[in-house]
């Protein structure tokens, strides 16, 4: 934890407001009108069920905005948190404990990962095109597994990762995603590692003339994006109290939407994993104040694009502002 | 503990304030769940309370949220159309945990107890409809079907259509392609007939699908002939017409969400509803319009003549 | 009376600011038809910028632009290219997915029943191409030339249009000696048809032979303008930098080349880059490679750095033999390699100062926790500016807001950091002013003088002369000859380069 | 017509050999594939039907070649589909003719393209976000149109465009989309605007420099993408008897998918109507082929998925080889 200290402090200073200003504003502007619209909205308990809901969207983002800092990207994620979810079910009701069960779901995130990483930088295809058809491969692969049909979870420590309160009131889910940003910021922001992402998305060529190998640059971070699916799949699969071969369908665009909200760029070489937090937040808070103000389903899809133009639209004027003074 | 807090809120004085449901329904593009939503909103009107309807799209994690929504919000009672029976759990719990009152629609709950349970048997469904297409075909012949296997509904319809079947030794089911849409299943029905050019029965999971297949039939001039599940006004019209479209399996999405919104009531007032409340799936053939049909001991009992 | 027809265009007072820094602060220009006006100023002094926007792709913060004695406004490119003004930019503006003729033909394609006529395009482009007597294939994609024919196709492209105003923003920084020669012979054509041309560069040698003015700017003040014919180098340095520089090439007082060898390659051959070079480097050596456009110097020393991986041939550190198959054994080996491209190779331009120069040896800026010790790397940084005079509002500056020379300099900043036993410089000074040249000369001196070996490639034969202790001829991928820079000659080295083209050409 | 004369010759030299030889390649063997696991494939019909199923795609793909081109991407053709199939299913039952009804899609296809180019290009947002934005509002506004019904379509002109076959053979929508193929080869190949496109893609800098306003042609890209949807929607309309709101959900991928696997760059400058068309075509033969096979559903995503990649690496490896020689 003590490494964490140099850059705890920057949420105290211009530095962090200047970073994240754009959608921090966006987001509090979000919650004030809600919290009008709706008297339940501002309430603790709400505000806890909003980060519940958003851990795993968060989580995803967290690996797609490692993804899309070296420039690429990633489709595949939502079947791939279908395809964990599967095999955490298999395991568990094979009579596998939980930790072995966790273990081996990471490790299949991971495998995952490493193939869309290793397809496209050994065969020189572009990401968005192998993801896309790892995307039907993994789903596919999920429903062959079961013949499509749910698993039932009892395990009661999965349940717990998923399902529980600390002191009654912080829902673990919460407790992860935070303990999880801390750890994706650093190893993003702080790491040689992350630095290098940063210089592979910026310019790769550049990148392999100072030594870098960018192509298992490129695993490794692809990779990194298979086991954030594989604990995303973890709370989601205990959330549902079963593994479901549909689950988190299309949740690969809300991640992307997540990171870019939060300043991430489509063409690498920028992003954080904070700004990616702030970016769920702002995708949970207006599904939640939505379904609080009980706006109709179409409007919902309505307002949300809308709402997602805006705010990044104010990032984006933000970041240019910024740059002007 | 602090769980507790909008439970007493919602249920501060329930006389003075109108009902609030809440109401997750499992999506909003297939017409049948159209109607739901419909006869939920009219029934609520009818009896003067207030609901929201959330959209799941398919999606459970999403119907959860919502559900977490409803019970933050401090709403009276909840009615569910549950995008998976097992995965549903978690929400219904927490519900009940809130002590707000839980009908399910449709689709049922596995492994916790719901306040009141609105049922159409998607198994029985798809039995009757196998029983009328091997009466139509005589029982025998070559038989395709359209599938959706990522949804409950529809594999418990395949199911029971596929135990029917095999009862009837003539009839083979060759064929199984997916066809989520309309598009797909004409897609689908299109390329069953070409490789199984001796088929002469397709069955469409739902309205969408038989009315692909019938017009891909007639596109085709090929002779099979077509039965299909869930039976709203448009595909009722197209059985009724002269074309391959014989048969449809009818559930009743009106009277499943008007009774859905009137268990919810009387519950949210602590009054006592049924636990069950059966919704057998009748059956509309071409000329005769709607006939008897019942389901008893895994046999199904019907004639077309 | 006359002077005001004489004069094509006239710029006054001009301003320009951007964030953090003051590019232009009242800037005036004056362009007589059928001239070649120099312009000079050190690295970020506000050249570029005042030909941008003379060209119109900057808007000015203030002043006015005559063209003909008419105030003119001149609000977008197409503005200027209405009123003739054809601009060669800084940094390499074609597209490489479009062949030549295309790129050459952007926007004004010829064009049958509505539609592109190819056939048309590629004949005007073959005949413009032998009108400026340049060798290049109308068909052939851009992507696939190397930057001095990029360049080429540049320079035909901004005078495909007859323009009656031609900017040269450092045209020749990419080219060598030979297509320089081209480049002033269209240069002198153009000026007789009564064409005015702005001449930006560095390379003083070049404004004597070409230019009838010059004006210099400085930290984006207009400092004057001279005859070419009554100054001198001392004159437009002093201009330049603001006070006197007695030289421009460091003394190398005490040479320190230690007897052994520190690199050394034996038939190193990569099939179609390179062939059969043998060569070594001593500790404390400079040794120089020069060629001609396409020689294959690049290659050799991309050879050596484990890019164009070698076929065949061996390669000795230290008499140690050693194999180097990516750039990362390089680094390894403690060799450093600026790149002549440094927009392609060498820059990641959406990332900040500090980012750039720490980014080839981030292990170093590491802390107990293996955390990036960000303040270590700002710190180094900041020395590196001073070092060599980097002018930028901070270390936090994205790159691709520096001005060309200055981006190169963050380039050489990045290989200096990683202490390298052998330093290869491919165009090194590309862009860079006379004073900071001056500077960058010492670090390589001072480099040397710790032991440090050194591979130079320049395309300007008086640098290359004053700066190396030997120096190697390159011509067809080959080694052709080893000279001693104090003893040969530019003329010398042109016979090598001519006599070995007359005599293999048949053979090869 | 005639100006189609030049390019036409293409089809005999080798030019066209090395344009398309990868994705070519590729398609041919798949054919035989599938020539050799089912009977029916080679039928004159059944190629006639995978026509007529692939011109939904392709005509779509074919607009995304035109927005790919230029580095940008639009996830919302899909959506645009579904909301120009309402549109026209609204128009025809209040009464309106066909002619008129087609007019008012065009323009509502354009419109909502011009919504896409007009928010990215204004207020420089990645097209990215903005699609998947649009995409949920279109969609929004599709359902909201109907309440989510389908409108059934009775009109013979329209229902002659989606089913009717010419000469008793040839089914017209495969007409249109060889008609329609033929106009966009010529439009992004051969035309000035075209060849800006491309020049947009290769260099967006270079492109300002030579006097191409990028924000306009933007503008002007993404309305041929929404018309080319509004074309797409029209013949999915008629095949389907009815405008379906939730018709064409997931085909911005698959446009995607036949475009890139035609040798089009995802990061712009580089792409073919004709290598899009083919790319199309393999994605129909693939679902046609395994349909016919009667391959479970699970195994069909997992297959095509490999295929998908495989085709890819064909033609990259094509493309490498063409170059060095
Ligand atoms: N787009 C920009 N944003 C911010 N600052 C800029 C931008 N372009 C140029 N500058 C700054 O303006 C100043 C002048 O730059 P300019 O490119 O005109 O210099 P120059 O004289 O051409 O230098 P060089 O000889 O290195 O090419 C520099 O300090 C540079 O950092
Ligand atoms: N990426 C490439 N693809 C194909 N050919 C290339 C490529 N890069 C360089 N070449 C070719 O290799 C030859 C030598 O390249 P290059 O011009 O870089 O050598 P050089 O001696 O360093 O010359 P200079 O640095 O003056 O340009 C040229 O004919 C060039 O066209
Ligand atoms: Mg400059
Ligand atoms: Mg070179």
């Amino acid at each position: 934890m003590k490494q964490v200290g140099p850059q705890l402090k920057n949420f105290t200073n211009l530095k962090f407001v200047k970073s994240y200003g754009g959608v921090l504003a966006a987001l509090i502007a979000l919650m004030v009108l809600f919290s009008f619209l709706s008297p339940h909205f501002l309430q603790t308990n709400n505000i806890l069920t909003v980060l519940a809901q958003v851990s795993i969207i968060a989580i995803l983002a967290y690996g797609m905005t490692f993804v899309l800092m070296i420039g690429e990207i990633d489709l595949s994620v939502g079947a791939i948190v279908a395809l964990c979810g599967i095999v955490l079910g298999v395991m568990l009701s094979s009579g596998q404990g939980a930790v072995v069960s966790i273990i081996i779901v990471l490790l299949v995130g991971a495998l995952a990962g490493l193939f869309n990483g290793f397809i496209s930088a050994k065969f020189r295809i572009p990401t968005f095109i192998v993801t896309v058809a790892t995307m039907g491969i993994f789903r596919g692969v999920g429903y062959a597994i079961t013949d499509a049909r749910p698993i039932q979870i009892e395990d009661p420590i999965i349940l717990f990762l998923g399902n529980a309160k600390l002191f009654d009131v912080i829902p673990v889910p919460v407790v992860i995603v935070v303990m999880l940003l801390i750890v994706a910021h650093v190893l993003l922001s702080k790491t040689k590692f992350g630095r290098q992402a940063k210089i592979v998305g910026g310019n790769k060529v550049a990148a392999e003339y100072v030594g870098i190998n960018v192509r298992t640059l490129q695993m490794k971070i692809f990779m990194i994006t298979g086991i954030a699916a594989a604990i995303s799949s973890i709370l989601l699969t205990a959330r549902l109290y079963s593994a479901q071969p549909n689950a988190a369908g299309g949740y690969e665009l809300d991640a992307i939407a997540a990171a870019v909200l939060g300043g991430t760029s489509l063409s690498g070489g920028y992003g954080t994993v904070i700004g990616t937090f702030i970016g769920a937040l702002i995708m949970g808070v207006i599904n939640n104040g939505m379904n609080l103000v009980g706006m109709p389903y179409f409007y919902q899809q309505i307002v949300k694009g809308l709402i997602i133009i805006v705010a990044v639209y104010i990032d984006v004027r933000n970041k240019e502002r910024m740059l002007s003074k | 503990g602090c769980g507790g807090a909008p439970k007493e809120e919602g249920k501060d004085n329930p006389e003075e304030k109108t009902i609030k449901i809440g109401a997750s329904i499992l999506t909003q593009s297939h017409p049948f769940y159209v109607s739901i939503k419909n006869a939920l909103e009219e029934e609520a009107k009818n009896q003067n309370v207030q609901i929201d309807i959330a959209v799941a799209d398919q999606d459970l994690n999403r119907q959860i949220s919502a559900i977490e929504d409803f019970i933050n919000k401090g709403v009276d009672a909840i009615i569910i159309t549950p995008v998976d029976s097992d995965g549903v759990k978690g929400a219904i719990m927490k519900a009940k945990e809130a002590n707000i009152p839980v009908v399910t629609v449709d689709i049922k709950a596995n492994g916790v107890e719901v306040d009141s349970h609105i049922a159409t048997d998607n198994f029985s469904g798809g039995m009757i409809a196998a029983e009328a297409m091997a009466q139509y075909l005589e029982g025998k012949g070559e038989v395709g079907l359209i599938t959706y296997p990522e949804v409950q509904s529809v594999r418990d319809r395949i199911d029971g259509f596929k135990k029917t079947a095999a009862t009837h030794e003539g009839l083979n089911i060759v064929t199984e392609l997916p066809g989520r849409t309309r598009e797909e299943a004409k897609t689908a029905s299109e390329d069953m007939l070409t490789s199984k050019p001796g088929l002469v029965g397709i069955f469409g999971f739902g309205d969408d699908m038989a009315i692909a297949a019938t017009a891909a039939i007639a596109e085709r001039g090929s002779k099979a002939i077509v039965v299909g599940f869930d039976g709203l006004e448009e595909a009722r019209k197209s059985v009724d017409q002269d074309n391959a479209f014989k048969a449809v399996v009818v559930q009743y999405p009106d009277k499943m969400g008007s009774v859905g919104v009137i268990n919810a009531v009387k519950l949210a007032k602590g009054e006592a509803v049924e636990k069950v409340v059966p919704v057998t799936p009748g059956l509309y053939i071409t000329g005769k319009g709607f006939i008897d049909v019942t389901v008893e001991n895994d046999k199904v009992n019907l004639t077309l003549e | 009376m006359s002077d005001v027809v004489n004069t094509i265009l006239e710029m006054k007072d001009i301003k320009k600011v951007f964030p953090g820094v003051v590019a232009l602060a009242g800037v005036n220009l004056k362009l007589d038809k059928g001239r070649v006006l120099g312009l000079l100023g050190e690295n970020g002094a506000g050249k570029s910028t005042l030909m941008k926007i003379l060209a119109g792709s900057y808007k000015p913060d203030g002043g006015d632009i005559f063209i003909n004695g008419e105030k003119t406004d001149i609000k977008g490119v197409l503005d200027a290219k209405r009123l003739g003004i054809s601009i060669i930019y800084q940094e390499l503006s074609l597209c490489p997915n479009l062949t030549v003729a295309e790129n050459i033909f952007a926007m004004n394609e010829p064009v049958r029943f509505g539609l592109i006529d190819d056939n048309e395009m590629n004949r005007k482009t073959k005949e413009l191409f032998e009108e400026l007597e340049i060798d290049i294939c109308p068909t052939v994609m851009v992507k696939e030339l190397s930057i001095s024919s990029q360049q080429m196709v540049e320079i035909a492209k901004a005078v495909s249009v007859k323009p009656q105003i031609i900017i040269m923003d450092e045209p020749t920084s990419a080219l060598s000696s030979k297509e320089t020669e081209t480049l002033f012979k269209i240069i002198r054509k153009f000026k007789d048809e009564g064409t005015s041309i702005i001449y930006i560069s560095h390379r003083m040698e070049e404004i004597f032979a070409i230019t009838d003015l010059v004006s210099v700017l400085r930290d984006g003040q207009y400092i004057g303008t001279v005859e070419t014919g009554h100054t001198s180098v001392e004159e437009l340095i002093k201009m330049m930098v603001g006070r006197d520089m007695d030289k421009v090439y460091p003394h190398k007082d005490f040479k320190y080349i230690r007897d052994e060898k520190l690199l050394e390659l034996k038939a190193y051959t990569k099939k179609k880059y390179y062939h059969d070079i043998n060569l070594f480097v001593r500790p404390g050596e400079i040794l120089g490679l020069y060629g001609l456009m396409g020689s294959g110097r690049t290659e050799i020393v991309k050879g050596i750095f484990g890019i164009l991986k070698k076929d065949s041939g061996e390669m000795y550190m230290h008499g140690k033999k050693v194999s180097i198959n990516d750039p990362f054994d390089a680094i390894e080996n403690n060799i450093a390699f600026v790149t002549e491209d440094r927009k392609n190779e060498g820059l990641v331009l959406t990332a900040s100062v500090y980012e750039n120069v720490s980014m080839a040896n981030i292990s170093k800026f590491l802390n107990r926790f293996r955390l990036i010790n960000e303040k270590q790397e700002v710190a180094t940084t900041e020395k590196h500016i001073k070092d060599l005079k980097i002018k930028t509002p901070g270390v936090y500056q994205t790159v691709n807001k520096l001005s060309g020379g200055n981006q190169q300099k963050v380039v050489l900043s990045k290989w200096f950091e990683i202490e390298p036993e052998l330093l290869i410089l491919d165009e090194p000074t590309r862009g860079i002013d006379v004073g900071a040249k001056y500077e960058i000369y010492k670090l390589m001196i001072e480099l040397a003088q710790r032991g440090v070996g050194i591979i130079m490639i320049s395309s300007e034969l008086p640098e290359i002369l004053n700066v190396s202790d030997r120096l190697l001829v390159i011509n067809e991928q080959r080694i052709i000859a080893e000279l001693d820079p104090k003893e040969t000659s530019q003329e010398e080295i042109m016979t090598y380069i001519t006599r070995r083209g007359e005599t293999s050409g048949p053979s090869a």
